[in-house]
């Protein structure tokens, strides 16, 4: 199988989209035209290949950018827009809170608004807080948006198509190391629904949840725990919204036992969410109290002993699961 | 310009129906519980969507904001659905999940209106890509008040919109206040067009109390758009009759520029000009204004005696 | 004692800290001439009563007036922004999130950013999602912001107070509806402190965590239940950043039962935060699973009954109490 | 205008600590490991920096962006720590928050940096509302670049800065690039300095390799802004003879487009006029290059022998 990294993958399910469906077009800072010359990166040749009519570098402006999606989308066409570091949001979190995610309920179901915005995301790239501020917890807090992390490059490809053909927006948020972790990707089509979480490795004495760079930790972590005879369970979300509560609650009614592991800061993270549908649906399966792996409640710094501090690790996740052995 | 004898009938009926809809919605709404939340109206300023919506096609498009009765009225939304969504009805337009602020017709190519003020840019600047995009012969407008030209997605979506030549007509709505802000209190450039120049884009200044005038330079900017020469601003001077909302007292509005404001209304203007050239009789005119009368009332019954949605429908309509 | 709606009470407030502190003024749309005359209103008089100087009415321009308020406070000004609703938070959140939370951070310390911004939120306004959309979960999960979000009109006014002295920048949240229900205000100066609950109802059986205006749908639904024999225990938390774990803990360590009440949509949601940390430090206490009682997952409809049906009220509160009993 | 000699000694001084700065990043960051994160330098547009400060007295405060080390420099910061900072070192005037992209140092009032595109306006507009608050006779001057008046904060700032008459100088360097996009890419205006128009402030474009014009323009509009008579938009036109930062291989800027703005150097330009006139002695100016490569071996030595902050000092700073 093809070993790719998350950018190639996301590369391919755009060219794979764009050759389909000519409806499909890719707009944001630097999509085209780029600063970099780096074949790992997402939007590496796709003006060569198709074009300034559907490759379109915008000037820095993240509210038209959101907005232009929008309004594409509205009338037909599927837009796959890019921000470029998670921390913009904000400049385009009307535009996709207030509209996207609205609109359509606003006009009783009339409108549609198919869209994918891809943000990239997460710390270690050395670039500080107004960087690297992953905020999958805000888009996952607004109704009428779906919201997909993958983890693999292989699923990055197929949810991101399953993205681009969804009828309503979908907020696509990539791990920036992650372009640089290969994995196999299939070769022929293939499409992941939204919605459905992976087990991406199955074990019986605890069950770790996590999503996007974070599933990488998780599996270090299960490896070495492996040796010591423990046996984790990896709930790999892979979307945030719609949640698949079915299996984490099947994980956590085997296992009995539950750590949330993000790299988002602590506090109103995600990983509040995870615990509170188990709280409520597998209470009585529950045999040791949740524990939290994540960023701490704190910007991401740039100095890099600083910034190894704030990103969660595999020393982490294994003190959590051992704490509620 | 020639404007045809249709487009000013066209226009005539579009101010009419919009003051006797909105009128009537001045005097449902002191009725206590008849109508829900806030009540945001055009009285006076009718002339602007008259006379930019005549000059636009059926698959042109328009995007809207919170003042947008006579914006949608004029591009031929259905009074009945309109008024019944307005009242938050079921059979509203939006299943009540709107009332009256962000009124979607997508029939009629008002997909969504948006309350958020300057929300409407950057998305008509979406729209009319898409128009480019699949080389349609149609444009976008775009409506906006004096104040939302001070938010920061107008200037993002101008920029764009002149970057990629769309074709996409940005009409300003001075009505000189934005909610209690008079405009050389919130701009203080004293033409909003000229901030047009900013992005290379032309920019107007038109009698916005001018059905003709308006029609005139909409027509002029939708040619441009269709030409491949991008967008136009234009910015229609106009006034805001009443408070901000029906439940604004006004404190801050002189009376004695109301009563100016008044005297440029822009009926007596077109309804004027077409009874001295003979394009309508005061029978006529008489019947024309009987018959939008009817219409209204025909709305307002429709909305008065559908039912209200049911609560759990409030589920329905978040994902496709 | 006087009795005050909450917009009484942060009108008091300003005047009182204006008064005191000439540093300190208020910006915003319509926050000097509006287009309400309502002495119920939080900022009704202040034009009058301080001039156009320190009472500045701004353009629709809400990045603007935030960075106004980021800039004014380094130089050392108490600026006290307002963000006229919830939902246009998003058009000043670059200016809030990336800069006013994160620049002290940046400086490593040098700079501070002493600003309180208002948000009027909540539903039950009649206007629409676009106008309500409670967001302080957001605010919540931004290292560097405190979140204020007072129950009552003498909660308001005492942390308003706090919230203008404090050193780092305050998001304080007034949910609209409060602005008409009247409370007692103490006559003389108090302040009360940011972070510190406030345990309104003592109760035994079941702990309800609550916030803002659903403080009254708890004492109403835990008025009815003491009727039928359940004791409940209501912890406003008033203060969502910095979080009193302690006072969360304690009393559910007592009851043995949680359950958290916010208007805010489900998913991603405050109630999240407040039962992982309860499942992570009072788990051997817990003798029930969870309950949640929240909008539901929907934009914040238009039509009175729709949004009637989007707040959640004491029956609901009621019956999920006794679901956990 | 005579320009003091005094003032051109600085900012031949400016420019030359800045080129000899950043030239040594430009090495360093070659070596694997020795600079972590991204390098953003403004080599070839040092006279703005030097040029806007010169005019600028210490109680002046300037809010820079993600290509600040040349203002900040030429506004007197130290270098050493400045160096540490861009190291990411525990001695750095951040502790090693910030890094190259968030340089804050508010010992000479540049308060704070943002690298958030656009982010800079609004905080400039706040702090000089401050000044204007407490009539203080200081101005804020705001760095950014041409991509960033595409920003709707640029926007919002600019028009609240006029409306109030805020003393902000708003200077847009102009480096014919953003990112990978040529101006005529992002923009469609030929002169940013022409958005000034569309809020009645006035707006000039200045040749930005010039710095003794670059200072007088400065000048001109710090002494409008402490007239009261509000903000000035100043375009310096430029160039990036780099990449957006060090790692960009610049496919995108045509190696003869590079040579013809290298011919433009603004160091030999102010250096000739300084030489010719007489200001300086090739023998002075031997020492003054001497002097300036020593402190800049010394900044680097420090910032080299500095340790890294603790792990755990990451929690530090976060409240006051
Ligand atoms: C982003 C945003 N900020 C504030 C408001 C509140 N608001 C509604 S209308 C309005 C005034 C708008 O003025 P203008 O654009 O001139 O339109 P007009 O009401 O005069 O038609 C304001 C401030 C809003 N709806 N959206
Ligand atoms: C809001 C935002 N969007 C995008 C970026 C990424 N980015 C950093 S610098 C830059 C280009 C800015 O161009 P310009 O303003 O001309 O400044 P220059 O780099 O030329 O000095 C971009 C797009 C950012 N930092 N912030
Ligand atoms: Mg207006
Ligand atoms: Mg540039």
């Amino acid at each position: 199988m093809q070993q790719l990294g998350m950018g190639q993958a996301v590369n391919q399910a755009l060219r794979e989209e764009m050759t389909r469906d000519p409806d499909v077009f890719v707009a944001g800072e630097g999509v085209g035209v780029s600063i970099h010359d780096n074949p790992m990166f997402p939007t590496a040749g796709l003006l060569e290949a198709f074009g300034a009519g559907r490759i379109k570098d915008t000037p820095v402006s993240e509210a038209a950018i959101a907005g232009l999606a929008v309004g594409a989308s509205e009338a037909g066409l599927k837009p796959v827009v890019e921000i470029m570091f998670n921390p913009f949001f904000t400049l385009a979190s009307d535009m996709i809170v207030n509209h996207a995610a609205k609109l359509r309920y606003l006009s009783g179901g009339k409108s549609s608004f198919p869209l994918v915005v891809r943000m990239k995301s997460g710390a270690g790239i050395g670039a500080g807080c107004q960087h690297s501020h992953n905020l999958e917890a805000w888009v996952a807090h607004c109704p009428g948006l779906k919201v997909v992390m993958p983890g693999t490059p292989a699923d990055a490809k197929g949810l991101l198509k399953s993205a681009i053909r969804d009828p309503n927006p979908v907020i696509f948020i990539e791990d920036m190391l992650l372009y640089f972790v290969p994995g196999p990707v299939p070769e022929e089509e293939y499409l992941i629904p939204i919605g459905p979480a992976d087990i991406k490795r199955p074990g019986k004495d605890v069950t770790v949840v996590t999503w996007s760079k974070m599933l990488g930790v998780a599996l270090k972590a299960a490896a070495q725990l492996a040796q010591e005879g423990i046996d984790v369970e990896i709930v790999d979300l892979r979307t945030l919204v719609p949640l698949d509560k079915e299996t984490i609650l099947n994980s956590v009614r085997k296992t009995g036992r539950l750590v949330v592991l993000h790299e988002a800061t602590r506090t109103g993270g995600f990983a509040g969410e995870v615990a509170a549908v188990v709280m409520e649906a597998a209470f009585d399966s529950l045999k040791a109290p949740l524990r939290r792996v994540t960023g701490p409640d704190i910007p991401v710094p740039a100095s890099p002993p600083l910034e190894r501090f704030y990103i969660p690790d595999e020393q982490q996740l294994i003190a959590a699961v051992k704490e509620i052995l | 310009m020639e404007i045809p004898q249709a487009k000013k009938m066209e226009m005539l009926r579009s101010l009419l129906l919009a003051r006797r809809f909105e009128e009537s919605l001045t005097e449902l709404c002191k009725i206590e519980g008849k109508i829900p939340g806030m009540m945001i109206l055009c009285t006076g300023q009718e002339a602007v969507g008259a006379g930019v919506c005549a000059a636009l096609q059926p698959e042109d498009s328009i995007i809207t904001n919170h003042r947008s009765h006579s914006h949608l009225l004029a591009k031929g939304a259905d009074p009945r659905t309109l008024m019944a969504e307005i009242f938050c009805k079921r059979t509203g337009c939006n299943k009540g999940k709107s009332g009256t602020l962000h009124l979607a017709v997508p029939e009629v190519n008002a997909p969504c209106t948006t309350t958020v003020v300057g929300g409407g840019p950057p998305i008509a600047v979406g729209r009319a890509f898409a128009q480019q995009y699949r080389r349609e012969r149609s444009v976008t407008v775009c409506f906006v008040g004096d104040g939302a030209t001070n938010e920061g997605s107008f200037h993002e979506a101008m920029n764009l919109a002149s970057l990629w030549n769309l074709p996409v007509i940005f009409v300003c709505e001075n009505n000189l206040y934005a909610g209690a802000q008079r405009h050389e209190e919130h701009t203080k450039v004293k033409n909003i067009a000229d901030r047009a120049a900013g992005y290379a884009m032309p920019g107007v200044v038109v009698d916005g109390n001018d059905a003709l005038a308006v029609y005139a330079s909409a027509l002029d900017a939708r040619t441009r758009a269709l030409a491949g020469e991008g967008p136009t601003l234009i910015e229609y001077k106009t006034y805001r009759w009443r408070g901000h909302g029906e439940s604004d007292p006004q404190l801050y509005q002189p009376k004695e520029e109301i009563a100016v404001w008044q005297a440029a209304c822009p009926i007596p203007k077109l309804r004027g000009d077409m009874l001295i050239q003979g394009l309508i009789s005061a029978d006529e005119l008489h019947a024309l204004e009987k018959k939008i009368d009817a219409v209204v009332q025909d709305a307002i019954r429709f909305a008065e005696e559908s039912p209200y949605p049911e609560p759990h429908e409030a589920l329905e309509d978040v994902f496709a």
